[in-house]
């Protein structure tokens, strides 16, 4: 028999003043199941929670409703409250009567009252059909996965192993460094980037707790918190590691060439190739797109084969295939980083055509010591030193229109960064940056942008650039002086375009195969902006760094480790408690049709056979059957379902039934 | 169709008798002129019962869920109807192929029973509607084909009749559904013969999930037709056998249709029953799905 | 005999309406069953006098749905209210013979020694029968051969016994209830009683020993055969005009609600499912096997008539063709 | 509050809201104190897909004058793809309803984030407008008028 105990809160004068809460209370007691009904000032207060148990024992309930706020408010406060006096927290519902009556209907006291007790009505029919629900227990795999190996991964790799956590580092590329390893130096410090990330990568990859996964991709994530199985590619290197000492040779010998990626295709590299001197691992792949051994083999013939005669260990393996391995993870961080915007779609920027209008990553491998041109800052098309530098700011950024509608964070400090480094290099260049907000917000950021104007002389103009052209060999640079409200040209021997950071090109389906949500750039989403900011809305799986939005290093590095506490919160426990709410199959009903499956998100739902006995036999038949570890109870199956053999607990067809037909009892 | 009717007879017979099937169903000869009627052979002396006739209307897909515990290898003749019956069934996993034997047979349409029991005898009897608009007469799938494919009639599918509706203002509309679902008995006549419609556990049989009273109003029972609709929709076969088993001529297939042609315009053309593999409409979903609920 | 002419159908049904609810058979978009007058002149049917309607009449004693009583509920405090009865005599014009007897075989199963339901009393007492013979019957018709008299109609049902003779209607009193309404009717014309010749039916057999024969039967094959094709769907029975088993559930609006009286089947899952899950006639065969045996041998046991009155609507309506005539005849050899 | 006469009629309207979003922007409404009239009800779902259509069918064969659907936006499903199963599904009810009589505007499905406070307000407040002028809703409702005039007694 049910026996409902309905309390309705005043809060104060918040619903007070609007609802009339002891009429309310007065309007639900003979309410089919209701056996008790009150008011209170503060439900949620010690003495109010003090009064729903005392209510609970006096009066033998075995459900309560009370009527307040949001149950996204103090729905966990109320469950707690019952529980503790012996009640099951799922016999438990919350009548939403502030944020959806008394605050929206001021002054409509009496429609508020009445609307005030029908949300009560629903909440009672709802709360009668409840049923007691256990919560549930999953083991955890005491392994983390950390999908990129950029400076985001690396650190949140390392805070995890030095909590005593394995931890595995999947990195496409050959090595890890990510783009911080591209970089030459950082802001506000214009410390060198290698000489703070090279230790971190060694110390990375000689952790006793880090296992590195390189030249790899991420092929398909199953399971769930706790207990994810991901299936990765490790691509064919066409070198066994393990037999290669790095010496080299076999990049010497190469006669294969292809663009410098690393580089920004400022130079050219060997088809078999580290991305840069300082790799870890450093062992060369073969790019099999320019090696001459694999293009001779599409066309039938088996040339070359230097590497391979040279190598001094015969590490070479040219037979060597994709191999797909699945391994088991506890928790998963997303680090997959950023690219950067490609200019190419503007016309005023040339359309990427000028070789002398370049990104700030262009730039930043023509300033490093160990770039294509040792550091000797020249331009691309003639090698000679620029005498005059124009930098633009928010190259697709704050361009909803034609690149992004967000701002990229970085660009503002690193063009000054730049800047300075011009005019260090290069005393005599003079340097102009075309912007259009200058937004420094950063510990000593805003310090360096005022010695970039005052001490360095670079000129900061505000406005935009409406057109580059080629002029014998210069670059007319054709723009607006927005305070002085004029149009200015400048004859420049170099544009700097300070590109936006984008999503990974295939952000999205990555976010996929995870399970995660991406917003309408593709950047990774957060479960909460302010209180979730590294946790996504999947269970165990977290971001750090520039695959959520861009960032500067130490904003990665900073939400590395943030997510690093988070995964190390996950995986110090024996066992995770899973929610009850989910869906279950009724194997009575079932037909087991299966049209369920495909609709899960969560790949929650699996056809078993069951042996049932029917008519004096055994027979076996097929049956949904969902995985409770799984399943997040959306409820999409619940609908698909026909029969109504699928059912989400707590959200059941009777109970949503019962709370509709509550409301409209009414209407006669 | 004499042909036919022999070849089918000479079939199941040397099916019987090879042991190849240990049932085989098709049509007998009913009580009336205008009654074809499912039969069940066990035995080769008992073939000439089987007959093929303008009334062999009846989806035998259905009955082979009968058999699925049975240790019986089953054949059925079926039409290009039937054949998308079975199909449904298949993807739905009802059936498995293994256990059947299907004996294609191609149609060219069945007359009207129920417009031959109202006729005087020796009047000219209409072909039924669905099989007026049919457009898959010849088997879609068998495993052995009696008779030559015919040349479908219909290319393309007729929502004339959902367009008549369509074009009602609301209150016609209503009053139209409203006369047809008060002749509802709820007798489930539809339910039952729908190849669609083969849950082990009817919603509409748990009177004590609370979806629906036993009570019988226009209400109640369009509550019954629009959400059976829904649970056929882009699953239906569109053999038309729920309307013409409906004692109360209710004019079924004019809800079936409807979600036809609004998932066709919707989601892209799709027909029921071709395929056993691959998405049905409605367990699936493109993010290019047409959006009005902004 | 009193007559009145074809063409005054419409001030006899005035005249009868005038003093009682008046149904009437009727075509309704397709459905042919008995409705109010009001539907005929409302033109929302169309009187239906060529043949036995669809859906019998017996939905004037056991309604499809019917309310037994309301209550309302508040807290601990509960409110019964029974429902009130027909206030008013109904009469109901052209049921026919076979219909006549259906209603006796209810009157066994609702007007038992032990139990006398009230509401199928109320509206036993209430309704006057005209019962009109069949000319001619329908290839599906074979009460003859249940031993139905076609020249007149069940004596303990109905109350007039209407003939057709082709212009006119011919009109006899049986009971005194029938009587009386007649003898308030004005306009009537007066005919020698030489009543109208029969077309003889198609569908004959004989049953002779049914029963008896059906006792040993529980176990014979001749089910898997009949029960094959039976789709279980519930039109013989909803259409059958003896079939009389009902569910009863609530139909509950807040605080008030009502006990309702359903049709049920026995071609319906849940018509023997028990309460632990258990589903003691499973299949098909057991179903069909229930239903034939409870018309032809068990309903034969108890009140010494059959349950079958061979109106002949499931032959005709059944989807699948299960024909119990077919089965009858099979069973007598 | 319902009256079948149309001056004063005051139609009820069930809001069925996703827990993430639509609750969440219904939420927000209320802390931001944006006024709507009194006539809805929010019944919460864990997400939209969790609304079968026989749900709202059953609303309207009890009587009620309106039904909205609301969810997160595409793309933005908690659930990841629980609304997209919604939008197949309720593009064709909606259609099934105009089809059967019930008038467009008594039955919507729409898209309110979390972040949606004013659109919520905006779209109950429209939706609230529009069924006050078509007036009480009398298609497909499975009315019981019962009147027990007999007196209580402990039961």
């Amino acid at each position: 028999m049910e026996r409902v105990g309905v309390f309705i809160c005043h809060c104060g004068s918040n619903i007070g003043a609007v609802v009339d809460c002891a009429k309310v209370a007065e309007n639900v007691r003979n309410y089919p199941g209701v056996a008790y009904s009150t008011d209170y000032k503060y439900m949620c207060s010690e003495p109010g929670q003090e009064m729903i148990q005392n209510a609970i024992k006096e009066h033998n309930l075995n459900r309560v409703v009370v009527a307040s706020c949001s149950p996204r408010m103090h729905e966990k406060t109320f469950r707690a409250c019952v529980e503790k006096v012996g009640l099951n927290p799922y016999m438990f519902e919350m009548a939403n009567i502030r944020e959806h009556c008394s605050w929206v209907h001021a002054g409509k006291n009496e429609e508020a009252t009445e609307k005030a007790t029908d949300l009560v009505k629903m909440a009672v029919s709802k709360v009668c059909k409840n049923e007691e629900l256990q919560k549930g227990h999953a083991p955890v795999t005491k392994r983390a996965l950390v999908v990129g190996g950029g400076i985001a991964g690396i650190q949140c790799a390392l805070d995890i192993a030095n909590n005593g956590y394995q931890v595995d580092i999947l990195e496409r590329t050959p090595s890890i460094g990510g783009k911080m390893s591209q970089i030459d130096k950082t802001f506000p410090t214009i410390d060198c980037s290698a000489c703070i990330l090279t230790p971190k990568m060694v110390e990375a990859s000689s952790h006793p707790n880090i296992n590195l996964i390189t030249y790899s991709e991420l092929e398909h994530v199953d399971g769930y918190v706790g207990n994810f199985e991901v299936t990765i590619r490790k691509k064919a290197r066409s070198v066994d590691i393990k037999k290669c000492t790095g010496c080299g040779t076999c990049m010497t010998k190469c006669p294969g060439k292809a663009d410098d990626e690393f580089n920004m295709n400022l130079r050219k590299r060997t088809a078999i190739y580290t991305p840069f001197p300082q790799a870890i691992p450093n062992k060369p792949v073969i790019d099999r797109v320019n090696c001459l051994k694999f293009k001779s083999r599409e066309n039938g013939k088996d040339v070359c084969g230097i590497c391979s005669k040279f190598c001094p260990t015969g590490a070479i393996d040219y037979e060597q295939v994709d191999e797909l391995v699945t391994e088991k993870y506890g928790a998963i961080v997303m680090a997959t980083g950023y690219e950067q915007f490609d200019h190419s779609i503007y016309g005023e920027y040339g359309y990427g055509k000028y070789p002398d209008v370049i990104s700030g990553l262009h730039f930043e491998r023509l300033v490093n010591a160990s770039g294509p041109t040792q550091g000797h800052i020249v331009r691309p098309s003639d090698h000679k030193e620029p005498k005059t530098v124009v930098m633009v700011k928010c190259v697709g950024s704050r361009d909803p229109e034609h690149g992004k509608s967000y701002c990229s964070r970085t660009c503002c400090m690193y063009t000054a960064k730049q800047a300075t480094m011009i005019r260090d290099h290069c005393p005599d260049t003079k340097v102009y940056v075309f912007y259009m907000d200058v937004r420094t917000p950063g510990k000593l950021y805003d310090e360096f942008y005022n010695r970039t104007r005052e001490e360095y002389g670079v000129e900061y103009v505000r406005g935009r650039v409406s057109k580059i052209y080629q002029d014998g060999e210069q670059l007319m640079v054709k723009g607006e002086d927005t305070l002085l409200g004029k149009q200015v040209e400048i004859a420049a021997d170099m544009v700097i375009l300070a590109n936006a950071m984008i999503p990974q090109t295939d952000s999205e389906k990555m976010a996929q195969i995870v399970g995660i949500g991406y917003d309408k750039d593709g950047w990774f989403t957060e479960s909460h902006p302010k209180l979730g900011p590294v946790e996504t809305h999947t269970a165990g799986v977290f971001l750090a760094g520039a695959c959520q939005g861009p960032k500067d290093i130490p904003d990665s590095v900073a939400q590395a480790g943030a997510a690093a506490v988070k995964v190390c919160a996950l995986l110090s426990k024996d066992q995770l408690e899973t929610e009850p709410t989910v869906s279950k199959v009724d194997t009575k009903i079932c037909s087991g049709c299966g049209l369920c499956v495909p609709v899960c998100p969560y790949k929650a739902i699996t056809l078993e056979t069951i042996q049932e006995r029917r008519a004096g036999k055994t027979i076996e038949r097929l049956v949904a059957n969902v995985n409770s570890s799984l399943c997040q109870g959306c409820g999409a199956c619940t609908v698909t379902c026909r029969s109504g053999a699928a059912n989400l607990k707590h959200f059941t067809n009777a109970q949503i039934l019962a709370e509709v037909d509550a409301l409209c009892q009414t209407i006669l | 169709m004499s042909d036919i009717q022999s070849e089918m007879r000479a079939t199941a017979k040397q099916l019987l008798e090879s042991g190849e099937a240990t049932v085989v169903i098709g049509w007998e000869k009913g009580t009336m002129p205008y009654n074809s009627t499912p039969v069940m052979i066990r035995s080769a002396a008992d073939v000439d019962k089987l007959i093929w006739d303008e009334y062999c209307q009846q989806n035998l897909s259905t009955y082979l869920i009968d058999f699925i515990y049975t240790e019986d290898k089953v054949a059925i003749f079926a039409k290009g109807c039937d054949t998308r019956a079975y199909n449904r069934l298949i993807q739905d996993k009802r059936i498995s192929a293994d256990k059947c034997i299907v004996i294609g047979v191609p149609c060219s349409g069945m007359k009207s029973a129920k417009a031959a029991a109202k006729l005087p005898e020796g009047a000219e009897v209409p072909m039924s509607k669905a099989c007026k608009e049919c457009r898959y007469p010849n088997p879609v799938v068998f495993d052995r084909k009696i008779g030559q494919d015919v040349t479908p009639w219909c290319t393309e599918k007729d929502f004339s009749d959902v367009e008549a509706i369509e074009a009602m203002d609301q209150d016609a509309k209503a009053a139209f559904w409203k006369e047809q679902y008060t002749k509802c008995i709820r007798c489930y006549a539809c339910r039952n013969i729908c190849p669609a419609c083969n849950c082990t556990n009817c919603i509409f049989d748990q009177s004590a999930s609370g979806w629906q009273s036993k009570d019988i109003n226009a209400s109640e029972n369009q509550f019954y037709g629009v959400t059976r609709a829904f649970h056929v929709a882009g699953r239906c076969i569109e053999c038309g056998q729920c309307e013409m088993v409906c004692p109360s001529d209710v004019p079924i297939m004019l809800m079936n249709k409807k979600f036809i042609k609004d998932i066709d315009t919707l989601f892209g053309a799709y027909e029921a029953g071709l395929e056993t593999e691959g998405p049905v409409p409605l367990s699936h979903y493109e993010v290019s799905d047409p959006e009005e609920f902004m | 005999m009193k007559t009145i002419e074809k063409a005054k159908l419409d001030s006899l049904f005035a005249q009868l309406a005038q003093n009682y609810s008046l149904l009437v058979p009727v075509d309704y978009n397709g459905l042919t069953q008995f409705a109010p007058y009001s539907q005929v002149q409302e033109g929302v049917s169309q009187l239906y006098l060529d043949g036995n309607v669809t859906v019998s009449p017996k939905t004037a004693y056991l309604p499809q749905s019917e309310a037994m009583y309301k209550f309302r509920a508040q807290g601990k405090k509960l409110a019964i209210e029974e429902m009130a009865g027909l206030d008013k005599q109904q009469v109901l014009f052209g049921v026919r013979h076979c219909d006549t007897k259906a209603i006796q075989c209810l009157d066994k199963v609702f007007l038992d020694e032990k139990f006398e339901d009230p509401q199928y009393k109320n509206k036993r007492e209430q309704n006057i029968v005209f019962s009109l013979a069949c000319n001619n019957p329908k290839a599906t018709c074979f009460c003859e051969s249940m031993g139905l008299d076609r020249a007149h109609a069940e004596a303990s049902v109905a109350d007039v016994q209407v003939y057709d003779f082709g212009d006119s209607f011919g009109f006899e009193a049986i009971s005194d209830k029938g009587k009386a309404c007649l003898d308030k009717l004005t306009g009537l014309g007066e005919t020698a009683s030489k009543l109208p010749d029969q077309k003889p039916q198609t569908l004959k057999f004989d049953v002779a020993g049914l029963p008896e024969k059906l006792k040993d039967m529980f176990e014979d094959p001749i089910w898997d055969e009949y029960s094959f094709k039976c789709l279980n769907c519930g039109t013989c029975s909803y259409i059958c005009p003896t079939c009389h088993c009902f569910d009863i559930n609530n139909k509950i609006r807040g605080e008030v609600g009502v006990k309702l009286r359903t049709w049920d089947s026995c071609m319906f899952n849940e018509y023997t499912l028990m309460a632990g899950g258990h589903q003691p006639r499973a299949g098909k065969k057991e179903r069909v096997r229930n239903r034939f045996l409870h018309k032809l041998q068990y309903f034969n046991e108890k009140h010494d008539m059959s349950l079958c009155v061979g109106c002949g609507r499931c032959v005709a309506k059944c989807p699948v063709n299960v024909d119990i005539t077919k089965f009858i005849r099979q069973v007598i050899g | 509050m319902s009256n079948n006469s149309v001056e004063n009629f005051e139609p009820k309207i069930l809001v069925f809201a996703c827990n993430w979003c639509t609750y969440a922007g219904a939420d927000l409404a209320g802390t931001s104190r944006l006024q709507y009239p009194p006539n809805v009800r929010v019944l919460r779902v864990p997400c939209s897909c969790r609304v079968n259509p026989q749900f709202v069918i059953r609303a309207f064969q009890r009587g009620i004058d309106g039904v909205l659907v609301a969810g997160c936006h595409p793309g933005d499903c908690h659930y990841t793809t629980g609304n997209y199963y919604t939008r197949r599904r309720f593009l064709l009810i909606t259609r099934m309803m105009e089809y059967m009589g019930i008038d467009p505007k008594r039955f919507h499905t729409r898209w309110i984030s979390g972040a949606e406070g004013p659109k919520f307000q905006q779209v109950v407040t429209e939706m609230i407008e529009e069924v006050k002028a078509i007036g009480p809703n009398d298609k497909l409702r499975d009315d019981m008028k019962v009147e027990v005039k007999a007196v209580e007694t402990n039961e």
